[in-house]
């Protein structure tokens, strides 16, 4: 179902408060309901690109991410809504950030993959802070003595990132074939 | 990421360590390093791949032909100066220092005329495929942190809906409750002015039971808060919720002479004493 | 201090992403350290209500209410919304949750008890949002000036939960130094 041109304007306003009002990225699927009757998935995201547009010049914008459509502010006038409110975001220390690579390009993995990658032991606060933040969680648990849990990363850290995918991550540096198998001196 | 100064998360500028009052600048240019700094500087280090990866880089080493005569002959020397120091953090380090000697003594010693089925493979390899493995994850978790985040980058937009409107009301597990205050703790952390203690829960479960029973029957018999049959643990948790509510004011102890009872109120209460 | 003309849209847009990206409303003190000489309080007030004007045919609206301002979905369009999430329980924000955390974790508290840990002034409505739950109650007061409300979690809270005691609760997580620390910037 499409809209006729006439009523293009209250639905796409209805679509901007649907999203400035939730608390979390909101889908097509549930876009679409928002209309009676319901518009197709199409429209409803033709409507979302207009809408992208329109808020082009302005300092919040929409973006669509992992778990569906959200409106955030631009980067540059995030610096200086900071200024308002001292309060400073938590930076992570490189032991968490490490383990959250690790999971993020090597899931599903355990906790003792995680240490054989980096070398040390991994503390439970590191794997805790994670699940806290709701950036990772457990899959399931690998069939082996002791049944250890197996990690993977989150749609909120997709979210949290701006990216609609974990293809979408950076791609992990490249390296040369030969070396797994080094040649012989 | 070959500058040694992204291995650690101290800008250059700033010291890293103060010896005998002297700010100590940085890594050390050459192997010695002050003993008194060898906590500070081995805090930066992630483990002794990141150790390794270090020496490599500094020495401009290529790490798909390490010598590794030099390598171990350095990695030693910092695992004895921390041996000195942190002999619990030394264990991991002494594993790879085994590692190390053993790969160096593997390709000392001349290869058997008969070609075993692992002839060719290079002693180093295993070691090589960990070091870039987790070089490159080094390298990922610095793109990670670097990328836009919610709340520090960028802040996602929520406007306020009048929530009387909803009929359902939000459903609340516990361990949502414990992330909300995972996040609380966060940030008072970062904020440093903001000191908080862990404190028993119990202590505190046991303030709100006080409070609770002094507000429904106006005053206790000190004795009674302790009835019969109460354990140990529970009595002294409960005494010290008592002292904890005094403290901060939230109710009164009272005595009309000495040796007769002890009464409580809510602080608020002027309580009139039994005769 | 007051504005240039040419300085005028800026301003606007930036009170703008200032408002919309604050969970809790805005104090006009907040909103002038924005600006950089700061703006006086006047010149924000007068900005706010041209931005009030311009954003009057769209389904969010700039309210002043006690505690600063705000944007807020307009009732007619929050009614459509509600339609478009059925099956998605609705969630408490942020200041709710850990307004909740913190009493339930630290009680009995007053509500400067709990400004202090988050850092951050606590709505009314927070308290009263709780309260109407069921969740907190007052206890008593503390004897200091102004006779502050101490308040506490109730059974009924505990049930909500499937607690079956408040030593039930998760324990708090313990943070330790290397998870953590503040940003160096």
């Amino acid at each position: 179902m499409s809209l006729p041109d006439s009523e293009i304007p209250a639905a796409k306003q209805l679509l901007e408060a649907a999203l400035l009002s939730s608390p979390e990225p909101v889908t097509v699927a549930e876009l679409r309901r928002l209309f009676e009757p319901e518009l197709s998935a199409d429209a409803v995201r033709r409507l979302l690109e207009e809408l992208q547009q329109e808020w082009q010049p302005r300092a919040i914008e929409i973006v669509q991410v992992a778990s569906g459509w959200r409106f955030q502010t631009r980067p540059v006038f995030q610096e200086k809504i900071a200024r308002m409110n001292p309060e400073k975001p938590p930076r992570y220390s490189r032991a968490v950030m490490e383990t959250l690579a690790i999971i993020a390009y090597r899931q599903p993995v355990t906790r003792g993959d995680i240490e054989e990658i980096r070398g040390v032991a991994v503390a439970s606060t590191v794997l805790r802070t994670l699940e806290a933040r709701g950036w990772i969680e457990v899959l399931g648990h690998r069939e082996v003595p002791g049944r250890p849990a197996l990690y993977g990363t989150t749609a909120t850290l997709l979210d949290d990132l701006n990216l609609r995918s974990l293809q979408e991550l950076p791609p992990l540096m490249l390296l040369t074939d030969d070396i797994t198998h080094p040649e012989t001196a | 990421m070959n500058d040694a100064a992204d291995l650690l998360e101290v800008p250059l500028a700033q010291p890293i360590a103060r010896v005998r009052g002297e700010p100590f600048i940085g890594l050390p240019q050459d192997l010695y390093i002050p003993p008194e700094a060898l906590e500070v500087f081995l805090d930066s280090f992630e483990g002794p791949l990141d150790l390794l990866l270090y020496l490599i880089r500094k020495n401009s080493l290529d790490i798909l032909d390490i010598p590794m005569a030099e390598l171990t002959r350095q990695y030693m020397e910092y695992v004895d100066a921390m041996r000195h120091g942190r002999l619990e953090l030394a264990a991991e380090y002494l594993v790879m220092a085994a590692v190390l000697i053993e790969i160096k003594s593997r390709m000392l010693l001349p290869r058997p005329v008969a070609a075993p089925a692992d002839e060719g493979l290079d002693p180093r390899a295993e070691l090589m495929r960990r070091l870039l493995e987790y070089e490159r994850i080094k390298q990922a978790a610095a793109t990670l942190e670097a990328l836009p985040r919610a709340g520090r980058e960028f802040a996602v937009v929520q406007v306020w809906m009048d929530e009387n409107l909803n009929q359902r009301l939000p459903q609340v597990t516990a361990h949502e409750l414990q992330e909300a205050w995972a996040q609380v703790l966060s940030r008072a952390r970062v904020n440093q002015h903001h000191r908080i203690s862990r404190e028993q829960l119990s202590v505190r479960d046991h303030m709100t039971r006080i409070l609770r029973r002094l507000r429904e029957q106006h005053f206790v018999v000190f004795h009674e808060l302790f009835e019969e049959g109460v354990t140990v643990p529970v009595a002294v948790v409960h005494f010290i919720a008592v002292l904890e509510l005094v403290k901060e004011s939230m109710i009164r102890v009272s005595q009309s002479e000495a040796y007769a009872p002890l009464y409580l109120s809510l602080a608020e209460n002027t309580m009139e004493l039994p005769s």
